[in-house]
């Protein structure tokens, strides 16, 4: 399967020189990639127009370098501010409506189980909060309630971004925003806990400020995701707008978020199942070391 | 470009796993030999399924299309299904579909009323993103208080979703509609969601005389690779779609997106008609087109139109029919013609709004002639009889009008 | 119009009137002739109202959904009669003149008033204990709707006694799929006989009981005929 | 006019194995590694000048990147 990614030799005088870029520089099909491909390699994302400074903006270029296999990978979002940025990647992606991202991932994933019973092909789903918890809950819960074999991905930034700044369901207790004139007045919802109750064999909740945790959170999920079940990433990516921060601020305010006793210091659960499947790819890993180097 | 031929699907003149004989769609619908079958409309769908290479379908109850897709799902347990799934709920069902569709897959499901609206995002999303999935609606009243009787309320809803829609008279048509229906939405210039339309009860639990295609020839794979648009399984090359997405920005190349992409949806309806008028014979089928009193409808009221023109018959008043097959493309010329001569127009329909004589209304000239009605609604039957009884009385009215009115 | 006969059956539900409707049809159907049958669409419950319809006819037939004018009215149970469990009132309403009207009791249960209107009409009735010949020859009332059948093959020959034989085979003999409640009930009838065929056999034996009295009750009456229209 | 982002060559110390700046920049290929000289670079039409690459440099002391009217 190797060399997949190429362009026939009659189309490359025509190709857009961007497209002859990433054909050439991308990081298709190369078997390390990650994180340490920035700045060097051409990124599966390009020019996008979230706002200056958008956290959203870098958790999405630390997830792109790090899915495990980007040339047979699907992704699935959903409106909001994701929608800015799906149609600049490279990778197959869906748009299709509001909040049934996973409705259309399980679909997605089972016709391409049908129809390529020998290849690994990995669906991912990348939403906002809203998508996820509020207006896309039923669906995001049975789909991890029938063992769907995909990972889905919040971007929590606590509210509605954007359509301005709405109450959402991920939001804070307390929180003054648009249609939530007095403060929110019931806690944010649970979902991490929800997900292990409800069948993900493997949860996380993060920030974007550290990208080799995000690396190797997104290649544990997807992989855990193709071999034993559901998988589900959370990831604050806050609005700096509606928060009132400035474009410089992003980054100090996930790492506040996620300092000890705070709402987004890292936890993951690891179901027995996935975690024996780990510790088979780490064995593996490491026989090869050893098989490298004797 | 991936566009090779997947050597796991079975191509025309090779068995499947299942030993059905892949028949070229044309060889399957006319050359086929026919047996003559007495089931009811939703054993009708479960043998146009067996014979329809689906590669995937979505299931929820609702009645009256609960039986049809329990019993798609035997046939998934039997093996001629590529998979299959009950759904969390219509809208979720859709969903579910779209994704298939997207990944290249035949899919089909099937939903009534309340269903059909409960998912109702998905149909302009589905068309707009030239997703062939088939749906059959087996229609059903929509209103409160609870119904769950046939009533054919729900298709004016659907007339503007940007699907095909072609409307079975009975379990014949339903069998035919729905094989011949995957053939023409999945044409590349037409690559449309189909829905086809059945009145709930009237024909899903009657059991009737339908002549079958043989069990053991099946229609051709989809080919994905033949969409109009990038089928998303990564086996063609990816590309960064666009350098400023449409949506949400407000200038005139988001607005001629927009704008030419709708009209190219309503194109790609039109251009299914030369793929559609030799396949079901013409998109209307006429009875006595000379007759002055035409009656035009579709679905069951079809079938109560022919018995009312029997029993006129038997009076000696030669009473004319169109029936209409497809509401998607509209018949539009077809029914000009048809009606050329007519001096009375009667549309029965299953619902209250008189939706098909709002558009035979809006389509031919002398529009006048146009009667709404009869109508009945919220699951009564249309007895010939009463059929006859209207459209005397109208007729008695009339020329009393004309007699005051010299 | 060529000839047709339009039946309605009108019983509880769990009483088989919807199998029966379609074993009328599957009969005529085997003989050649056009037939349709449907049930009433609505949310069947156990010793509720329960109609269907059969229409049988020597040309094709489009009519579908219920029956408003039947030539023959069937009443499964007494309290479609005497309870009104049934779902137009009277129950006979709609009726043609010079029908049938084939009740499951050997008393009488209609009305001076309704006797009148129907004799008004040249109405026929008919009583046949059907469950009675039922629990006798069957050993269970669950066979009720093959000694109606049995009435009406004998009194109308819409279909014979061969078409019904067949059509039992298709319905019982075979894999079939049948919703819920109704699947239930096969699974109850199936269970009382041990042999499928036992079952075969003894519906079978209802039902030419029932025709055969019907025939010489309709031999008898020789001002009697179904006026079919 | 507005504000985009400029490295000072001189005190980058992409060569030591410094990716900062290039890992914290919200846009995709907007600062690149220039492997020759082994320092960062900015790419300017990519850069919404949102200033995170400053604020990562000079919390690790590099004091490298400013921002420049253009």
């Amino acid at each position: 399967m190797a060399n997949r990614i190429q362009i026939n030799k009659e189309f490359v005088d025509i190709m857009p020189q961007d497209y002859l870029d990433l054909v050439e520089n991308g990081t298709f099909e190369s078997p390390n990639r990650g994180w340490k491909d920035f700045g060097t390699a051409t990124e599966l994302i390009a020019e996008h127009s979230l706002c200056a400074g958008c956290p959203e903006s870098i958790a999405f270029r630390h997830i792109m370098a790090s899915i495990p296999n980007p040339e047979d990978t699907v992704m699935v979002g959903s409106t909001g501010c994701t929608s800015l940025v799906f149609p600049m990647i490279a990778v197959h992606n869906i748009h299709s409506l509001f909040g049934n991202q996973n409705a259309i991932a399980t679909g997605l994933k089972r016709a391409l189980a049908v129809r390529f019973p020998d290849r690994v092909k990995d669906v991912i789903v990348l939403a906002g909060d809203g998508a996820t918890v509020d207006i896309g809950l039923d669906m995001t819960l049975q789909s991890w309630f029938r063992k769907e074999r995909f990972t889905t991905i919040c971007f929590d930034n606590e509210l509605y971004a954007n359509t301005g700044g709405q109450e959402s369901g991920l939001m804070q207790k307390g929180f003054l925003a648009k249609m939530a004139p007095v403060g929110k007045r019931f806690d944010k919802v649970r979902l991490p806990e929800i997900a292990r109750e409800s069948g993900c064999d493997y949860v996380a909740i993060m920030t974007a400020s550290k990208p080799s945790l995000v690396e190797k959170v997104i290649k544990q999920a997807v992989l855990i995701a193709r071999e034993v079940g559901p998988t589900y990433i959370q990831i604050y990516t806050p609005c700096i707008l509606e928060i009132g921060k400035q474009s410089m601020e992003g980054l100090q305010e996930m790492r506040t978020s996620e300092a000890p006793g705070e709402r987004f210091k890292f936890r993951e659960f690891i179901s027995p199942e996935a975690q024996s499947f780990l510790d088979g790819l780490a064995e593996k890993k490491k026989a090869e070391k050893i098989a490298a180097t004797t | 470009m991936a566009t090779q031929t997947d050597s796991r699907v079975p191509q025309i003149g090779q068995r499947n796993k299942k030993g059905q004989l892949v028949t070229d769609p044309n060889e399957l619908f006319f050359l086929s030999p026919r047996t003559p079958s007495f089931l009811t409309g939703s054993e009708v769908i479960r043998e146009a399924i067996r014979r329809a290479s689906v590669d995937f379908s979505v299931a929820y109850p609702i009645t009256p299309q609960s039986e049809a897709s329990s019993l798609v799902g035997e046939l998934y347990a039997e093996g001629y299904v590529g998979d299959y799934m009950r759904g969390e709920s219509e809208f979720a069902v859709m969903g579910e579909c779209a994704g298939a569709a997207f990944a290249g897959a035949r899919v089909f499901t099937t939903t009534a009323g309340p269903g059909t609206l409960r998912a109702f995002e998905n149909f302009p999303m589905w068309a707009g993103s030239r997703l062939p999935i088939q749906v059959v609606f087996t229609v059903r009243g929509v209103n409160s208080p609870l119904t769950i009787q046939p009533d054919t309320l729900e298709i004016a809803f659907m007339l503007e979703t940007g699907m095909l829609l072609w409307h079975a008279e009975s379990a014949q048509d339903l069998f035919d509609f729905m094989l011949k229906g995957y053939y023409v939405a999945e044409q590349p210039e037409v690559h449309l969601p189909i829905g086809v339309i059945c009145d709930g009860f009237f024909v899903t639990h009657t059991k009737d005389m339908v002549m079958m295609t043989p069990e053991d020839r099946t229609l051709p794979h989809y080919d994905p690779y033949r969409s109009p648009v990038v089928c998303m399984d990564m086996e063609v090359p990816p590309v960064r779609m666009m350098r400023d997405p449409f949506v949400m920005k407000s200038n005139y190349i988001s607005y001629m997106t927009h704008a030419s992409w709708q009209l190219e949806i309503r194109a790609a309806i039109e251009r299914s008609r030369k793929h559609t008028i030799p396949l079901l014979d013409g998109l209307i089928e006429v009875e006595n087109s000379d007759a002055e009193i035409m009656l035009v409808a579709s679905g069951t009221a079809v079938s109560q139109a022919r018995e009312a023109i029997r029993l006129f018959r038997d009076k000696g008043v030669r009473v004319g029919l169109v029936k209409i097959k497809t509401l998607r493309p509209f018949p539009t010329e077809e029914i000009r013609k048809a009606t050329e001569h007519a001096k009375h127009i009667f549309v029965p329909e299953f619902n209250v709004a008189g939706w098909l004589a709002r558009e035979i209304k809006s389509t031919i000239d002398r529009n006048h002639r146009v009667v709404a009605g009869p109508h009945v609604a919220g699951g009564m039957t249309m007895p010939p009889e009463i059929i006859v009884e209207e459209i005397e009385k109208h007729m008695a009215h009339r020329r009393n009008k004309e007699l005051v009115h010299g | 119009m060529k000839k047709r006969i339009n039946i309605r059956m009108s019983g509880l539900g769990g009483q088989g009137v919807v199998t029966s409707a379609h074993l009328m049809a599957m009969a005529a159907s085997h003989e050649g002739k056009f037939a349709i049958s449907n049930p009433f669409f609505g949310a069947e419950k156990r010793m509720a109202p329960a109609e269907s319809y059969v229409r049988i006819g020597e040309e094709k037939i489009y009519d579908r959904g219920e029956l408003v004018f039947p030539h023959v009215v069937m009443v499964y149970h007494p309290q479609v009669i005497t309870m009104g469990k049934s779902y137009t009132m009277p129950f006979y309403s709609g009726i043609k003149d010079g029908g049938l009207i084939i009740i499951n009791d050997d008393i009488e249960l209609l009305t001076e008033e309704e006797k009148e209107d129907l004799a008004k009409k040249k109405i026929t009735v008919y009583y046949v204990p059907a469950t009675k010949i039922a629990l006798e020859l069957a050993g269970t009332e669950l066979a009720t709707n093959m000694g109606m059948l049995g009435a009406l093959a004998g009194l109308t020959h819409a279909v014979t006694m061969d078409g019904l034989d067949k059509a039992l085979q298709d319905r019982f003999g075979k894999k079939y799929v049948a919703s819920g409640g109704t699947a239930t009930l096969d699974e109850a009838i199936k269970k009382k006989f041990a042999k499928k065929e036992m079952l075969l056999q003894k519906n079978l034996e209802t039902i030419r009981r029932t025709f055969d009295e019907a025939e010489a009750f309709a031999k008898k009456n020789p001002t009697f005929a179904v006026n079919v229209s | 006019m507005y504000n985009v982002a400029e490295v000072n060559a001189e005190a980058c110390v992409a060569q030591k194995g410094c990716r900062l700046c290039i890992m914290y920049c919200p846009e995709a290929n907007c600062i690149q590694l220039d492997t020759q000289k082994m320092k960062a670079v900015i790419v300017e039409s990519r850069c919404k000048g949102c200033e995170l690459c400053v604020v990562v440099c000079d919390a690790a002391k590099h004091n490298a990147i400013k921002m420049v009217a253009r």
